[in-house]
């Protein structure tokens, strides 16, 4: 915080080059994921393709880990003037790169940011007890996190466009406030299934922070890590897991081979149990294609809540009032 | 190092120069690549010779265990901070690499395993064991190949090291300095299994941004109010370079005990050269370079760099040395048509946009038909065209080469076929049966036409002439018959 | 010559084939009639395994053909038996001396079929004949090059054909071992049976055969070994060399 | 010393070690069970599961290292990518579609490198490092086209084929079941056929066999093999499954038809233990495990196994130095004995 000054002066000066200098060509701004370029697009509102020009890297569905730049992506970084990135090694080693390109000048801000600085990141590392710092990367699912990147995101894109300062702060507050009818819509469809089945078991460990936010408790098969693979226990541990909790469902992410959820299933079903797998997959690292209603954080976080709490067997809440994107109704059934 | 790289450098560009070559995508990544290419070259056709091309590939795989052990006994073994960005993981993966080939190079030389399966054996046990650590001790850390290494060589040119020449003094931020920042951390979260947000999370407050900055890093962060004047290196032009050069001075001053030690290993062991030493020096440097180029330029184009440009080379030449040469130079050719690849130019010839255009119409891709493709596979693709090319027109190898080689022999041989058959029986006693005219194409067990054909041709040439229903030479055709030979 | 009465083993007309860029073989007739033990000579390069492979089908030919007793190859090809180079395969691949001799009966045996009793029995008998019974269950690997060069012998004498043909088979091999080989060949040529054998060694040619085939790209002669085996014909087959091999020859 | 090396290599040898692979898994059994496995439903399915797909890979495996072509599970794993997107591209995400694709994209790298082998001097192993490479980028090619269409379905898809070992479940175990007495069948219809061929392919050509044909149907086997493999069990442990038991196999025995059916069981071994040992305790990955049991089979092979093993050559080398060096008292060096002076009986 005390750094602002200073940032600002910098942020000022390098303003200055870009936009004194060749006052018609908009600013270059790109954005790694899709969570990352829809939260500028939406600060910036109609400022997008006209004095901004936005690039997204990482297109609909693609998953962060297996992401191949492409010639126009690295065409697009070489001629941007900000960066904004995701942060805790969510785009591993490129870290590096941001970090490089700082020091030509070019604006590189982490969307995790304030998440990191107010400590609400979850550790990943249980070897030793005193090391916590290799953070798991998932921070968005967490609506009052994704509050925090958005004031932070605002502030670095107000330093780099001090002239729309005012629309960009009113965007977030707008947007804030959005975020805050979410999660409390969020929390209260997923109250509504009963207490002692409220967990969310998945193949892979990427639903902490999501767990965490509406009060669920979060198992998956694998870890954080692409590499970690299962064993016959950790099937067992699961359904056993399953069984004495009486879960009635569990879920399959779109990035990961189901094989082992339905190895969950087959266990259960041999010891006398029954769970579902839900028909619908969870977003996990990527989002929905544009224009789709999972295409935006918003719509991306609630279609996960809808297709849990249905699957579940409830009915959804109403959709609150004025919450943009729109709820399509085909969420409103399971196919 | 840095250092004297760039002040030797400015003896003849200027700074801006320097940086306008080095933060040019393509450039940069033409620099790599054809570094790459040299090492692949130099080393991969010694591989390919000894038939053990896959080794890089087995590499590829078991990096992840010095990834995983040098993590591991950096966090848990010293207690330091986890950090993914630290040179010691490559370090680790350098030594894996070493492993794999040394472990492979022992299982073969026991006599009781082929090339191939040691090689099998080595990189599945040692990749078992990092899946088996990284699922028992580090499963909840976002931990693999491609968080430790860059590996994309179009990133190459952003990934730089800056060296400074004015205005480079160094800030120290201690907890006291007012540009001092303060980031909180939960003390109580993972023993306690809660989360930040409860309310018994205990937080500490850390400076998160204490320490040494250079000049360059304190005006990245935007602490310090002087602009210093930088000039920036690729990380990968930089290692590659070295490597490269580590290579070429190996090949160079090893060349001839190479050759041998490669073509008859049990003569070389004669004249007191030791070939396995010189192989497990070899296979050091192969893993060493193998390590490095991961990082630099990813896998696939190691992978590539070392089997592909070699086998194209081994196409063309039989030549040790011209393999080198020529393997070096189909690299390089790679990396810089690969790059126009990736934007959708085949070698100028063939625009992909329009392909995908095509394709579009005739099996329908959706309307999408934008070539904008991976820059690294593109650069595969083009060395793989490369060997196709190589394969199919190699002036003396080639298939065409093969097939025209086969159709104007048969013309030919065709021809001194018949003159031969014909100079063989002529005055014999067997002559009536074996140069009548009309069972003639028996003996050769082909059809009559073709005969027919090939004594019209041959007479035309005044090379036979026909002498009651016996086919005879002319005075050209024997002396035809006599420059055979 | 009156090839076309005698009974003729094999009989090679206007055989030529290339390999890779260079003529392999040019115009070949030859002819070796039946219950002989011919030699196949010829300086490196002539085209003597060439010849036999080509004979064989097993590489493909620019003109000409191959008939065995009056038959086409696949016709005849029960009644030959082929030997080829030692070094054509793995030696260390899991297999024992008597399973490689029946491998001389698959053909016989034909589809799915496998090896019996009976056909235990025959390979048994050939590896006796070779002098290797003691050696049956070996692995091949465990074996002498002159052992294995016996091993490949029984697997064609199995083959009970009336035709052998062999491709070097006294290349490095001890001095018993050639003569007990020798010794074989010879008797199946007592039974009447054909042996054709690519030869190398100059010096021994007049001892074990009685029957050569002078090769260098071209046929420069054919036939028994006091017609065909003259310093002429090696001076025209072996080129500058001969006036060196001549001087040792006989 | 040939003679005795020749009774000890008979079959006995490979009885024992396929008895004491049975005893060493009885035993893991036992010590597993006090250790508190439970023996559910699950580790049973995964224990078949990792049994038979050790037996039908162990099975094809000796002939895949015995053609020198161990590493073509590596190859042809990242070979199936391009089929892989293809299939995404015509047919969207449904398993059954990238798994075809899959199969048609390894047989054409299969059909690739067999054409590479036969036309140029090019050797098996470069041919196939090629392959892999080619096939593999243009793999990343259409994954990086895939990525920039607006759908999105693709998230994974480089992954999504490979399955793991843990998630077998009863329909998996009895595909194998099917796959492994196809395979089975035919290796035993054509085993002569393919014996000769391993051996001696010349000699077959000469003998009237079809070898191209028989080529390709073996090659097809071990394709079909592995893409069944790569979907159940994942990458590494194909790779594993097929080179280690059948190099473990070739140890102990002299015959192909042993070796075979050592090497299957070997195999089978490798895939229940590791499914065992993975049931211990959480976080103990089951494919990993398999290729660890698989290594120690290779080890304790190839240090113990009578003949070849290399304790028993070092010991017999020492007999034999002891044998030569007593008579000749003082100052003589003891002399190598070279194999083939037991020549000419």
């Amino acid at each position: 915080m005390k750094l602002k000054v200073i940032t600002l002066l910098m942020m000022v000066c390098v303003f200055v080059s870009v936009s004194a200098a060749q006052p018609s060509e908009p600013v270059k701004i790109v954005a790694t994921t899709t969570q990352a370029s829809d939260l500028v697009t939406i600060l910036l509102g109609d400022l997008v393709g006209t004095e901004v020009q936005l690039t997204a890297l990482l297109g609909a569905g693609v998953d962060p880990h297996l992401y191949k730049p492409t010639e126009s992506d690295i065409a697009a970084m070489g001629e941007a003037d900000a960066i904004f990135y995701s942060g805790l090694h969510l785009e591993g080693q490129f870290d590096t790169v941001f970090n490089a390109l700082r020091e030509r000048g070019i604006v590189t801000y982490a969307i995790s940011t304030p998440v990191k600085e107010q400590g609400f990141t979850f550790g990943g590392f249980t070897l030793s007890e005193e090391l916590v710092d290799v953070d798991d990367p998932h921070f968005w699912f967490d609506p009052r996190n994704w509050e925090l990147a958005t004031a932070g995101t605002a502030e670095a894109l107000s330093e780099l466009l001090p002239q729309h300062a005012d629309s960009i702060s009113a965007n977030a507050e707008a947007y804030i406030g959005d975020l805050q009818t979410l999660h409390v819509w969020a929390v209260e469809a997923m109250s509504v299934v009963p207490e002692d089945q409220r967990v969310l078991i998945t193949s892979h460990d990427a639903f902490n922070y999501f767990g965490d936010a509406l009060g669920w408790e979060v198992r998956g098969l694998q870890g954080l890590s692409t590499q970690d693979e299962a064993g016959v226990a950790d099937i067992q541990a699961i359904a056993a897991y399953v069984v004495e909790r009486n879960i009635s469902v569990m879920f399959v992410e779109s990035s990961v081979s189901p094989d082992a959820i339905e190895a969950v299933r087959e266990s259960v079903t041999a010891g006398g149990g029954r769970v579902a797998i839900a028909p619908r997959h969870l977003f996990s690292d990527a989002m929905g294609a544009p224009g789709d209603f999972g295409g935006t954080y918003i719509g991306m976080l609630a279609e996960n809540v809808s297709v849990i709490v249905m699957s579940f067997g409830y009915d959804l809440p109403a959709w609150p009032d004025g919450l943009l994107p729109e709820m399509p109704q085909e969420l409103l059934t399971l196919e | 190092m840095d250092q004297v790289l760039v002040s030797l450098a400015l003896n003849f560009f200027s700074a801006d120069q320097i940086n306008a070559f080095m933060s040019d995508p393509r450039s940069v990544a033409t620099l790599v690549g054809a570094l790459v290419a040299i090492s692949g070259a130099l080393l991969g056709t010694f591989l390919f010779l000894r038939q053990m091309s896959l080794t890089t590939d087995a590499i590829s795989h078991t990096i992840l265990l010095g990834i995983v052990v040098m993590f591991l006994v950096m966090t848990a073994g010293f207690g330091l901070e986890p950090d993914m960005s630290s040179p010691l993981l490559i370090l680790g993966a350098a030594a894996a690499g070493l492993l794999t080939v040394m472990l492979t190079e022992t299982i073969q030389r026991t006599g009781l395993v082929k090339a191939d399966a040691a090689l099998g054996l080595a990189f599945p046990l040692l990749f078992a064991i990092s899946i088996i650590l990284v699922s028992r001790y580090a499963d909840n850390v976002h931990l693999d190949v491609d968080s430790v290494t860059v590996g994309e060589i179009g990133i190459a040119w952003a990934n730089t090291r800056s060296v400074c020449l004015e205005g480079c003094e160094s800030v120290i931020i201690t907890p006291d300095s007012p540009q001092a920042e303060v980031a909180r951390v939960c003390a109580n979260c993972v023993a306690e299994n809660i989360s930040p947000r409860s309310p018994s999370a205990v937080f500490v407050e850390n400076c998160s941004n204490c320490g040494t900055y250079t000049a360059a890093q304190a005006y990245a962060n935007g602490l310090s109010e002087t602009t210093p004047t930088l000039v920036f290196l690729p990380k990968a032009a930089l290692t590659m370079g070295i490597i490269t050069l580590i290579n070429l001075l190996f090949v160079g001053l090893l060349y001839k005990e190479l050759k041998l030690a490669t073509f008859d290993a049990a003569l070389a062991r004669a004249l007191g050269l030791r070939p396995g030493l010189l192989h497990y020096a070899l296979m050091a440097l192969v893993s060493v370079t193998a390590v490095g180029a991961f990082d630099a330029v990813g896998a696939i184009l190691v992978v590539a760099f070392f089997i592909v440009p070699p086998a194209t080379a081994y196409l063309l030449t039989q030549r040790l040395s011209r393999m080198l040469l020529l393997g070096a130079l189909f690299g390089a050719l790679g990396a810089y048509t690969g790059y126009d690849l990736a934007r959708g130019n085949l070698l100028g010839l063939v625009d992909m946009n329009r392909v995908l255009g095509w394709l579009d119409g005739v099996v329908g891709l959706g309307g999408y038909t934008t070539w904008n493709v991976s820059i690294s596979a593109s650069m595969v693709m083009m060395m793989f065209v490369f060997l196709l090319l190589a394969w199919v027109f190699a002036p003396r190898q080639g298939l065409i080469a093969g097939m025209i080689r086969r159709r104007s022999q048969a013309v030919r041989f065709t021809d001194q076929i018949v003159l031969r058959h014909v100079a063989n029986h002529q005055g014999h006693a067997d002559e009536s049966i074996e140069l009548a005219v009309n069972t003639l194409h028996e003996h050769f067990r082909w059809s009559a036409s073709r005969l027919g054909w090939t004594l019209r041709r041959l007479r035309a040439l005044n090379l036979v002439h026909i002498e009651d229903g016996l086919v005879r030479l002319t005075e050209r055709g024997t002396n035809a018959v006599m420059s055979l030979d | 010559m009156n090839t076309k009465t005698a009974p003729t083993a094999l009989e090679i007309n206007d055989l030529t084939v290339s390999y890779h860029s260079k003529p392999a073989l040019w115009d070949i007739d030859l002819s070796i009639p039946e219950g002989v033990m011919a030699a196949i000579i010829g300086p490196n390069g002539a085209g003597k395994s060439t010849l036999i492979k080509a004979v064989l089908n097993l590489i493909p030919r620019a003109a000409g053909e191959a008939r065995f007793f009056g038959l086409s190859y696949q016709q005849a090809r029960n009644r030959i038996g082929y030997v080829p180079q030692r070094g054509s395969v793995d030696w260390d691949f899991p297999t024992s001396v008597l399973d490689v001799v029946m491998m001389g009966l698959y053909g016989k045996l034909g589809w799915i079929k496998r090896p019996g009793k009976a056909e235990r029995e025959k390979a048994l008998g050939a590896l006796s004949q070779v002098g290797l019974v003691d050696f049956a269950e070996h692995q091949i690997g465990q074996l002498s090059g002159g052992q294995q060069q016996r091993t490949f012998l029984a697997r064609a004498l199995v083959q009970e054909a009336d035709l052998y043909f062999m491709d070097e088979p006294f290349a490095a091999v001890d001095a018993v071992t050639e003569r007990a080989i020798v010794d074989i060949l010879q008797a199946l040529r007592t039974n009447g049976k054909t042996v054709v054998v690519v030869h190398h060694d100059l010096q021994t040619v007049t001892d074990y055969f009685d029957y050569v085939a002078l090769l260098n790209v071209e046929m420069i002669a054919s036939g028994t070994t006091e017609a065909a085996f003259t310093e002429d014909n090696l001076k025209r087959a072996y080129g500058g060399r001969v006036a060196f091999l001549t001087h040792q020859e006989v | 010393m040939a003679i005795l090396r020749g009774r000890f290599n008979s079959e006995r040898a490979a009885w024992g070690a396929g008895l004491g692979a049975v005893l060493a898994f009885i035993l893991i059994l036992t010590v597993a069970g006090a250790s508190g496995v439970t023996f559910d439903h699950t580790l049973r399915t995964v224990t078949m599961g990792g049994a038979l797909l050790g037996l039908v890979t162990g099975v094809l495996g000796s002939f895949a290292v015995l053609r020198r072509q161990s590493l073509l599970g590596d190859a042809l794993s990242h070979a199936a990518l391009p089929g892989v997107v293809i299939a995404f591209i015509v047919q969207g995400r449904a398993l059954s579609a990238l798994l075809i694709g899959a199969a048609i994209a390894s047989l054409t790298a299969m059909a690739f490198i067999s054409a590479l082998t036969r036309t140029t001097k090019i050797k098996q192993d470069a041919a196939q490092g090629i392959t892999l490479a080619a096939w593999f980028a243009f793999g990343l090619i259409l994954l990086s086209y895939v990525q920039g269409r607006p759908d999105a379905g693709q998230a994974g898809l480089d992954k999504f084929i490979f399955g793991q070992a843990a998630a077998l479940v009863q329909s998996d175990v009895l595909l194998i079941v099917g796959v492994g007495a196809l395979v089975c069948l035919i290796v035993a219809l054509f085993w002569k056929e393919f014996k000769l061929l391993t051996f001696d392919p010349e000699f077959a050509a000469a003998n009237g066999f079809p070898v191209r044909f028989l080529d390709s149907l073996l090659s097809s086997l071990i394709v079909a093999a592995i893409v069944l493999g790569l979907q159940l069990a994942g990458v590494i442990l194909m790779v594993g499954l097929l080179i280690a038991p059948a190099v473990a196999a070739r140890q102990w025995t002299q015959s192909l038809g042993v070796m075979v059916l050592l090497s299957g069981a070997f195999g089978a071994f490798a895939g229940s233990t590791g499914a065992v040992l993975s049931g211990v305790d959480v976080n103990m990955p089951t494919g990993p495990l398999m290729i660890v049991a698989a290594c120690a089979v290779v080890l304790v092979s190839v240090l113990f196994a009578p003949g070849r093993g290399i304790v028993w050559t070092v010991m017999s080398r020492r007999r034999e130095r002891q044998a030569v060096g007593r008579p000749s008292l003082g100052g003589v060096q003891p002399v190598m004995v070279k194999r083939s002076a037991d020549d000419g009986q």
